[in-house]
C-alpha cells in the first residue's frame, strides 16, 4: 500500500514537472507584445514588500497596457529573498522570458546580486525602493526611481538633531541587514557631524534577522539613556524592538527609515510604535505631482479596503512608467536603447516626485518625506529637502 | 588501451566505453558553452557545482556514515575566500565602503585557481579544527555540532567588517566560473573520488560506516581516518563554494543560511548515500528540477487559474519530496551501487528479459 | 568595551535572562523526551512550536475565539500535530538506519516551514495583545512584564509535574523503562508505541505551552521563528544532559543567563548572540560530553 | 614464555563488578579458553584485553615477537583498540560483526589497512608506492581467503554468506591483520555439529600452520575440552579454576558453578 502511495505520489509530480515544462516552453517570445520582467521576493523574509512594489507595477500596468502599439506583458518571477534565486531569476527572465527589461527588486543585496547578470547581458534594470549606493554603482545597466541611503541616513540625523534637539542618539541595527548597517553609519557620519559631538552615539545594540529577544540589548541602551533612539532595519524586528522598549520602560522616541512603512510594522506594533517616525518617498495624503494624484486615485479605486498607501507601491508605480517611457522615448523594445533612453531621462513627472537619472542612473531626489505614526496610520509629518 | 589497463591492472579497468564517454562529456560541454543562453549555462554551472559540493557532503555521510551538516559553512569559507582575493583592489574602497578592508588583506590579489585551491585548504583547514571535538562525538551529536559550527561561520562573517564586508557582503568578483571551469573541475573531483573511493582508504572509510567498532578492533584508527573523510570532503565543498561565488559574482553571509545545506542532503539521499554516480544524477535532478518546479509558484500555471499555484508551492513539493524519498525510497536511486559499465549491462538485460522488443539505450556512467 | 553598569541595570538584565531561559527550557523538555527514548534529535520540534504559535493567532485574532478555548484548541492541535509527525514520519523508520531517522526528522521540519511560508505567506502576523500580561509594572526602577514573571513559574511547575508523572505513575515509569532499554522493555511487554506517542504528546504539548508564552512577550508570529528557538532548546537539552528533564531545564536557564549576560557585559559583541548557543554547545561536548546532569552510557559489544 | 598477561584487572560498570581480579598467562604457542556460564563476565574480559574497555584497575601486559625475533613485554592496558590490533592481538566477535554491504574481499582488506605505508594522496593518485601496496595486499588476501576456503565468494556481499561462511570469515579478517594472538568470541556458537567440526579443525590448522597463539571464548564443551591446552574458568567475574582440560573437568567449583545451568554447556 506504501508502495503505491509512495508511486502515485512521484507520479503526480512527474507529471506536473512535465506538464510545467511544456506550459513554460509554451512562452513563446511574440512579436507584438512587449515583456518586462519583475523580480522580486514573494517568499521569505522580505515578501511583504516585494508584494507591495507588485502591487504598484500591475496598478501601473492596468493604467498603461500598451506601448508603441504593443500589448505590455508583465513577466513576475519569485527570487525568494535569496541571493543565488535572484540571479537564477534574473538570467531567467532575459534569456528565457525574452524580457526587455527589469523591474526591481525590493531589497538592495538581491538587486546588488542580479546586477552582474544585466551587464552582461545587457538589458537595462529599474530598481524601485533599492537605497543602496552599490545598486547603480558602477553599472551602467542598473537605474533606480528612489533616493539613496547616504541621503535618507543625512534627512534622519537632522531631523533627529534639529526637529528633536538630540544630543544623544543609541543605535539599534540589523546587523545581518546591509540596508540596515549602511544607514546606520550614514546616520552616524551625518549626526556627528552635525551636533560636532563625536560621542553622540551613547549606545549601539545589534541583532540579526529573526531574532525576537531584545531585552538584552534595549536595556543597556536603556541604561545610556538617549534622546532618541535611530533603529533602521526589517520592519518586523523593529516593530518588536519598539514594543520591548517601551516594555522596559524607554521612553524616548524611535526613528527609522523607509523599510517601516508597511501595514505589518503597525499590527505587530500596536500602541507602541504610535508616534515612531521615519522617512519615506512619497506621501498619498498631499501627492507633489499630478501623476501622484493620479496613483492615489487609481489605488484608491483598486484596493478601497487599505487605509494607507505605502511607498514602495508608488515607486513600483513609477519604475513601470518610467520605463514605458523609456521605451517610448526610444521609439523600440531594443534593450540597448531602452537603456539609452532610461540613461538621458530628464524632469519625467513620477508619482513621488520629478524623477532626473544622473550619471550614476540614480534619481536625483533631494526632498524626503517623513511621517509619523499616528492613531495607527502612517501620517504626513514634514518634507526634508537636503541640497 | 592496453597499456593502462596494465598500469592499473590491480586498479580500476578503464573501460573504452569510458573514454568514449568522457570524450562525449568534453564535446557536449564545448557545444553547451557556445549555443547555449546563459540562463542555461548558469543553471547547468549550478549542476556542476552542487555535484562537487554533494560529492564532498556524500564522502562523509555516506561513504564514511559520519552524520555531517555543515556544508553550507565549508562552502561559505570558500565561497569567501574566493571572493576576498580575487575583487579586484581598485574596486575595493567602493565595495567596503562602510569600514575599509583590513590593509592586511587590501592589496593581495590572487589569480582564481589559486584563490580556488586555497578556498579548498582554508575549508579543510576549518574542517580541521572542527573536526576535533565534533568528530568523538556520537552520530547524531556531530550533526548538531556540523550545523553549529556552520551557524558560527555565518555569524562570525556577518560581524567582521573589515574582511567581509559583513552584511553588505563582496560584490563584483569576477565571474570566471564557466562550464569549462565548473565542468572540468567536477569531473577531476568525480575521478578522484572514484580512485580514493576504490583505495584502502575509501575501504577503511566504508568500514567504519558500516561497523565502527569492528573497524577499529581491525586496526583502523577510527578518529585519524574520519578525520581525513571529513577534511577531504571540506576541501572539496570549499572549491565548490569558490566556483559558485564566482558564478553569483557577489556574496553575503545570508547566502549561506545552514538550510542550504538541505539542498545536498537532498541530493545525496535521493543520489543514495554512499554512490557517486547517484550523487552526480541526483545533483542534475535537484537543480534542474527546483527550476522546472519554478511554474507551481506562478498562478497562472495551465493557463488556468488555480488558486493552489502560488508562490511557495514550489519549494512544499520540493521538500515533500524529500520525505517521500526517505520515507519509501530509503536507498535512493542507487543505493551504495555504482552506474558501472556491467551495472547499466545488467539493468539492461533485465529490461530486454522484460520485453525484448522495446531497445533501450544506455546513456551515462563512470568510470570504474 | 564594557558599559559599567547600574545594579538596576544587572538585575533587568537577570530578568531578562530568567524569562528568555524559563521558555528555552520549556521547549527544551520536549527534545530531551524524545531523545531520551527514541535516541532522535527531533529537528521538526521547533516548527511544531511554529505551528502551535500559529494556532494560537488563527484562534484569538481569526476566529475570535475566547482566550482561554483557543489556548485549550492550541494544545490540543499541537499534540495531535506531533503524535501525527511521529506516527508518520518517525514509526515507518523505527527499524532503519539512525540516519534516515534523522534525515526523516529534518525532512519534516523543512515541509512544516515550507508549508507555514506557503499557507501563512511570510509575513509576520501580529500576534494578539494580552494587556493583563503585557503592561509593564515597575519595582524601583526595574521594569517587568507579567508574563516574565509568569512564565518561570510556568516552567517550574510544569517541571514538577513532569518529574512527578515520570517517577511516580505507571506511564513514567514505561517510558523510563523504554528509555533504558528499549527492546527488554517491549519484551517485558510495554506497549512501546504508546509510550513514545505519549512522550510525543507531552513534548508537543509543552512546546504549545512555550508558544503562546512566547508569543505573549514577543508577539508576532512567522513560518521560520521556530528554527532558531529550536536549535537553541535542543542546545539547551544537551548542554543539561539529554534525556534528563532537570537537565533541559537546567540547560535553558544556563543559556538564556549566558546570552542575556553575554550581551550585557560585552555590548560590542551583540552580533555574536546567536553563537553563543554553539559555542557553549562545543564547550560542553569537549569536556561533559555528556552534559551537566547526564549520565554516561556505554556501547555494549 | 607468556604472551599475554593480565594482572588484577577489575571492571565495573556503574556499581556491577563484570569482572574481578583477573589473573590469566597466556603462553606463547598455546590454545586457552576461557569458559564460564552466561554473563561471567567472559566477553568484558576480552573487551578489556582488546581496548573496548579501559579497565577500573589492573594491568594488561603483552609481549609481540618483534621482527628480530625479540620479545619485549608491552603494556597495553587502556591502549586504543586499533594501536593494540597494531601490536598484534585479533579478534572476532560474539554477534558477528563483518561490513555487511562491502565484499567478502573488501572485508579482509580492511584488515590491511592498518599497515599502509603511503598517505591518501599517494593512493588516490596511485603513486607507485601505492600500487605497490596495494598490488601486495590483494595477493596476500587472496591467498588467505584461499586458504579459508572463501575464495568462490570472493565479490560477494560479506551479509550474502551462509552463517557458517561469515564466521570463517571473521577469522579470514581477523588472520588478515597478521596478529600474533587470536581472540575468537564463541567462534562455534550457534553452529551445527558438522560445521562445529569443520571449525576444530580450523582452529587447530590455525595453531600449527600459523603457530598462532589462541584465546577463545567458547560453550561447546567438548570442542573446549578437545583442543584447548589451558582453560580459566569465569564465574560472576572472578576466576574460579584455571589449568588443563582434565583438570578442570573434575574440578567440583567448576561443576558447581555449571550446576542448572547445563544448557549452556549442551548448546
Amino acid at each position: 500500500m506504501k508502495k503505491t502511495l509512495a508511486l502515485l505520489l512521484s507520479l503526480t509530480l512527474v507529471i506536473t514537472m512535465v506538464a510545467g515544462c511544456s506550459g513554460n516552453s509554451a512562452a513563446t517570445t511574440n512579436s507584438d507584445v512587449i515583456k518586462i520582467g519583475v523580480f522580486e521576493p514573494l517568499t521569505g523574509a522580505n515578501a511583504a514588500g516585494g508584494e507591495l512594489e507588485v502591487d504598484g507595477i500591475k496598478l501601473a500596468n492596468q493604467l498603461r497596457p500598451e506601448v508603441l502599439g504593443k500589448k505590455v506583458e508583465l513577466v513576475v518571477a519569485d527570487n525568494k529573498s535569496d541571493k543565488a534565486e535572484a540571479t537564477t531569476a534574473a538570467a531567467r527572465l532575459i534569456e528565457k522570458d525574452k524580457v526587455v527589461t527589469l523591474l526591481g527588486s525590493w531589497g538592495s543585496s538581491l538587486s546588488i546580486a542580479a546586477g552582474d547578470v544585466v551587464k552582461t547581458n545587457k538589458v537595462p534594470a529599474v530598481a524601485l525602493s533599492a537605497t543602496n549606493p552599490q545598486v547603480t554603482a558602477g553599472n551602467d545597466y542598473y537605474f533606480r526611481v528612489c533616493f539613496l541611503d547616504p541621503f535618507q541616513g543625512t534627512v534622519m540625523a537632522n531631523y533627529a538633531s534639529k526637529n528633536l534637539n538630540a544630543k544623544k542618539v543609541a543605535i539599534v541595527q540589523e546587523v545581518s541587514n546591509d540596508y540596515s548597517v549602511g544607514l546606520a553609519k550614514f546616520f552616524t557620519d551625518a549626526f556627528v557631524k552635525l551636533t560636532g559631538d563625536p560621542n553622540a552615539i551613547v549606545a549601539t545594540g545589534n541583532y540579526n534577522t529573526g531574532d525576537q529577544d531584545f531585552n538584552g540589548i534595549l536595556t543597556n541602551i536603556k541604561a545610556a539613556n538617549p534622546d532618541v533612539i535611530f533603529a533602521p532595519g526589517n520592519y518586523t524586528e523593529s516593530a518588536l524592538i519598539i514594543k520591548q522598549a517601551r516594555a522596559l520602560g524607554i521612553t524616548a522616541p524611535f526613528i527609522g527609515g523607509d523599510t517601516w512603512e508597511t501595514n505589518e510594522f503597525i499590527t505587530v506594533g500596536g500602541a507602541d510604535v504610535e508616534g515612531a517616525v521615519m522617512s519615506t518617498f512619497f506621501d498619498d495624503t498631499n501627492p507633489l505631482t499630478e501623476a501622484g494624484k493620479t496613483f492615489v486615485a487609481e489605488y484608491k479605486k483598486a484596493y478601497p479596503d487599505r487605509q494607507n498607501i505605502p511607498a514602495v507601491t508608488a515607486l513600483g508605480y513609477d519604475g513601470y512608467m518610467l520605463t514605458l517611457d523609456a521605451i517610448e522615448r526610444a521609439g523600440s523594445a531594443d534593450p540597448q536603447a531602452i537603456r539609452d533612453a532610461l540613461a538621458t531621462t530628464k524632469d519625467f513627472e513620477g508619482a513621488t516626485g520629478m524623477i532626473t537619472i544622473d550619471a550614476n542612473g540614480d534619481a536625483q531626489k533631494n526632498g524626503a518625506i517623513i511621517k509619523v505614526v499616528k492613531d495607527g496610520k502612517f501620517t504626513y509629518l514634514d518634507t526634508v529637502t537636503i541640497q | 588501451m592496453e597499456n593502462i589497463q596494465h598500469r592499473f591492472g590491480a586498479y580500476i579497468k578503464i573501460h573504452w566505453k569510458t573514454i568514449i564517454f568522457l570524450v562525449f562529456v568534453l564535446i557536449t560541454i564545448g557545444l553547451a558553452d557556445q549555443f547555449v543562453n546563459s540562463y542555461i549555462r548558469r543553471l547547468l554551472n549550478l549542476c556542476a557545482i552542487y555535484t562537487i559540493i554533494s560529492l564532498g557532503m556524500n564522502l562523509v555521510n555516506g561513504f564514511t556514515g559520519q552524520f555531517s551538516l555543515g556544508q553550507a559553512g565549508f562552502m561559505a569559507v570558500g565561497a569567501y575566500t574566493v571572493a576576498i582575493f580575487t575583487v579586484p583592489i581598485e574596486a575595493r574602497a567602493t565595495i567596503f565602503y562602510l569600514a575599509p578592508m583590513t590593509p592586511l588583506l587590501a592589496n593581495i590579489q590572487l589569480p582564481f585557481i589559486v584563490a580556488l585551491l586555497l578556498g579548498g585548504f582554508v575549508s579543510a583547514g576549518f574542517a580541521f579544527l572542527i573536526g576535533g571535538p565534533c568528530l568523538r562525538l556520537r552520530g547524531d551529536y556531530l550533526a548538531i555540532a556540523t550545523l553549529g559550527f556552520s551557524e558560527i561561520i555565518r555569524i562570525v562573517f556577518t560581524n567582521t567588517q573589515t574582511i567581509t564586508n559583513g552584511a553588505l557582503g563582496i560584490k563584483s568578483i569576477p565571474t570566471i566560473t564557466s562550464l569549462w571551469w565548473s565542468y572540468g573541475i567536477a569531473l577531476i573531483i568525480i575521478i578522484l573520488m572514484i580512485l580514493l573511493i576504490n583505495s584502502s582508504y575509501g575501504r577503511a572509510f566504508k568500514s567504519i560506516r558500516e561497523d565502527e567498532i569492528a573497524a577499529e578492533a581491525m586496526g583502523v584508527g577510527l578518529f585519524k581516518t574520519k578525520m581525513t573523510s571529513f577534511m577531504i570532503g571540506a576541501f572539496f565543498t570549499g572549491i565548490g563554494g569558490g566556483l559558485f561565488a564566482a558564478l553569483l559574482g557577489t556574496v553575503d553571509p545570508k547566502q549561506f543560511y545552514f538550510t542550504l545545506t538541505y539542498n545536498f542532503l537532498l541530493i545525496i539521499v535521493l543520489g543514495g548515500m554512499g554512490s557517486i554516480s547517484g550523487t552526480v544524477i541526483a545533483s542534475f535532478i535537484v537543480t534542474l528540477g527546483q527550476e522546472w518546479l519554478r511554474f507551481l509558484d506562478e498562478p497562472m500555471a495551465f493557463g488556468l487559474d488555480l488558486p493552489i499555484f502560488r508562490p511557495g508551492l514550489r519549494m512544499v513539493v520540493f521538500s515533500a519530496l524529500l520525505m517521500v524519498i526517505v520515507l519509501f525510497y530509503r536507498k535512493g536511486i542507487m543505493g551504495t551501487n555504482e552506474l558501472t559499465w556491467d551495472f547499466i549491462g545488467k539493468k539492461i538485460k533485465t529490461i530486454k528479459s522484460k520485453f525484448n522488443r522495446k531497445k533501450p539505450s544506455a546513456q551515462g556512467g563512470d568510470s570504474k | 568595551m564594557v558599559i559599567g553598569m547600574t545594579l538596576e541595570t544587572f538585575l533587568q538584565q537577570l530578568i531578562n535572562g530568567l524569562s528568555i531561559g524559563s521558555l528555552y527550557a520549556l521547549i527544551a523538555i520536549g527534545y530531551t523526551m524524545v531523545y531520551g527514548i527514541l535516541r532522535l534529535i527531533n529537528f521538526a520540534h521547533g516548527d511544531i512550536f511554529m505551528m502551535a504559535a500559529y494556532f494560537t493567532y488563527f484562534g484569538i485574532a481569526v476566529f475570535f475565539l475566547p482566550w482561554y478555548v483557543t489556548f485549550f484548541i492550541t494544545i490540543v492541535l499541537t499534540i495531535l500535530l506531533g503524535v501525527g509527525i511521529e506516527r508518520f514520519a518517525y514509526r515507518p523508520l523505527r527499524n532503519a538506519p539512525k540516519t534516515s531517522l534523522l534525515i526523516s526528522a529534518i525532512g519534516v521540519s523543512f515541509l512544516l516551514e515550507n508549508l507555514a511560508t506557503y499557507l501563512f505567506s511570510g509575513k509576520p502576523q501580529a500576534f494578539p495583545n494580552f494587556p493583563l500580561m503585557t503592561t509593564p509594572i515597575n519595582f524601583g526602577g526595574l521594569t517587568i512584564q507579567p508574563v516574565s514573571i509568569l512564565i518561570p513559574i510556568v516552567t517550574f511547575f510544569i517541571m514538577v509535574g513532569l518529574l512527578f508523572l515520570i517517577n511516580h505513575t505507571k506511564v513514567g515509569m514505561a517510558m523510563r523503562a523504554v528509555a533504558v532499554d528499549y527492546d527488554t522493555a517491549k519484551l517485558m511487554g510495554i506497549k512501546i508505541n504508546g509510550v513514545i506517542s505519549s512522550t510525543f504528546a507531552i513534548g508537543s504539548g509543552l512546546a504549545a505551552v512555550g508558544a503562546i508564552l512566547w508569543c505573549m512577550k514577543y508577539p508576532s508570529v512567522l513560518p521560520l521563528m521556530g528554527v532558531v528557538v529550536g536549535l537553541k532548546c535542543f542546545i539547551a537539552a544537551v548542554i543539561g544532559g539529554i534525556g534528563n528533564v532537570k537537565g533541559a531545564v537546567l540547560g535553558g536557564l544556563i543559556l538564556g543567563f549566558s546570552e542575556t549576560l553575554m550581551v550585557a557585559f560585552f555590548p560590542a559583541l551583540t552580533g555574536y548572540r546567536d553563537a553563543v548557543a554553539f559555542v557553549i554547545l562545543i564547550i560542553i561536548l569537549l569536556f561533559l560530553p555528556n552534559g551537566i546532569l547526564g549520565k554516561k552510557q556505554v556501547e555494549k559489544v | 614464555m607468556s604472551l599475554l598477561k593480565t594482572e588484577n584487572v577489575v571492571m565495573q560498570f556503574g556499581g556491577v563488578t563484570a569482572v574481578n581480579d583477573l589473573n590469566i598467562d597466556i603462553k606463547k604457542g598455546e590454545l586457552a579458553a576461557l569458559i564460564g556460564p552466561n554473563g561471567a563476565g567472559k566477553t568484558t574480559a576480552f573487551n578489556v584485553i582488546t581496548g573496548v574497555y579501559a579497565p577500573t584497575k589492573g594491568k594488561v601486559l603483552f609481549s609481540p615477537v618483534d621482527s628480530l625475533g625479540v620479545a619485549n613485554e608491552i603494556d597495553i592496558t587502556a591502549k586504543k583498540p586499533n594501536k593494540i590490533t597494531n601490536l598484534g592481538i585479533a579478534r572476532t566477535f560474539q554477534n558477528i560483526r563483518l561490513f555487511k554491504e562491502l565484499t567478502v574481499f573488501e572485508n579482509v582488506l580492511v584488515a590491511t589497512h592498518q599497515n599502509v605505508n603511503f598517505n591518501f594522496l599517494s593512493a588516490t593518485l596511485r603513486l607507485p608506492k601505492a600500487v605497490k601496496g596495494e598490488i601486495k595486499a590483494k595477493q596476500d588476501c587472496e591467498l588467505l581467503l584461499d586458504r579459508m576456503g572463501l575464495i568462490d565468494f570472493k565479490d560477494e556481499k560479506a551479509s550474502s554468506l551462509s552463517y557458517g561462511k561469515q564466521r570463517h570469515l571473521e577469522i579470514a579478517r581477523a588472520l588478515a591483520t597478521d596478529p600474533q594472538l587470536l581472540l575468537l568470541d564463541e567462534p562455534a556458537a550457534g553452529m551445527n555439529p558438522q560445521e562445529t567440526d569443520e571449525l576444530t579443525d580450523l582452529i587447530l590448522r590455525l595453531k600449527t600452520d600459523f603457530g598462532l597463539t589462541i584465546f577463545m571464548i567458547e560453550h561447546h564443551m567438548d570442542l573446549v575440552m578437545e583442543i584447548s591446552d589451558h582453560i580459566y574458568v569465569l564465574d560472576f567475574g572472578c576466576t574460579i579454576a584455571r589449568g588443563t582440560p582434565d583438570h578442570i573437568q573434575n574440578n567440583p567449583k567448576v561443576i558447581e558453578a555449571y550446576l542448572g545451568v547445563d544448557a549452556d554447556v549442551e548448546d
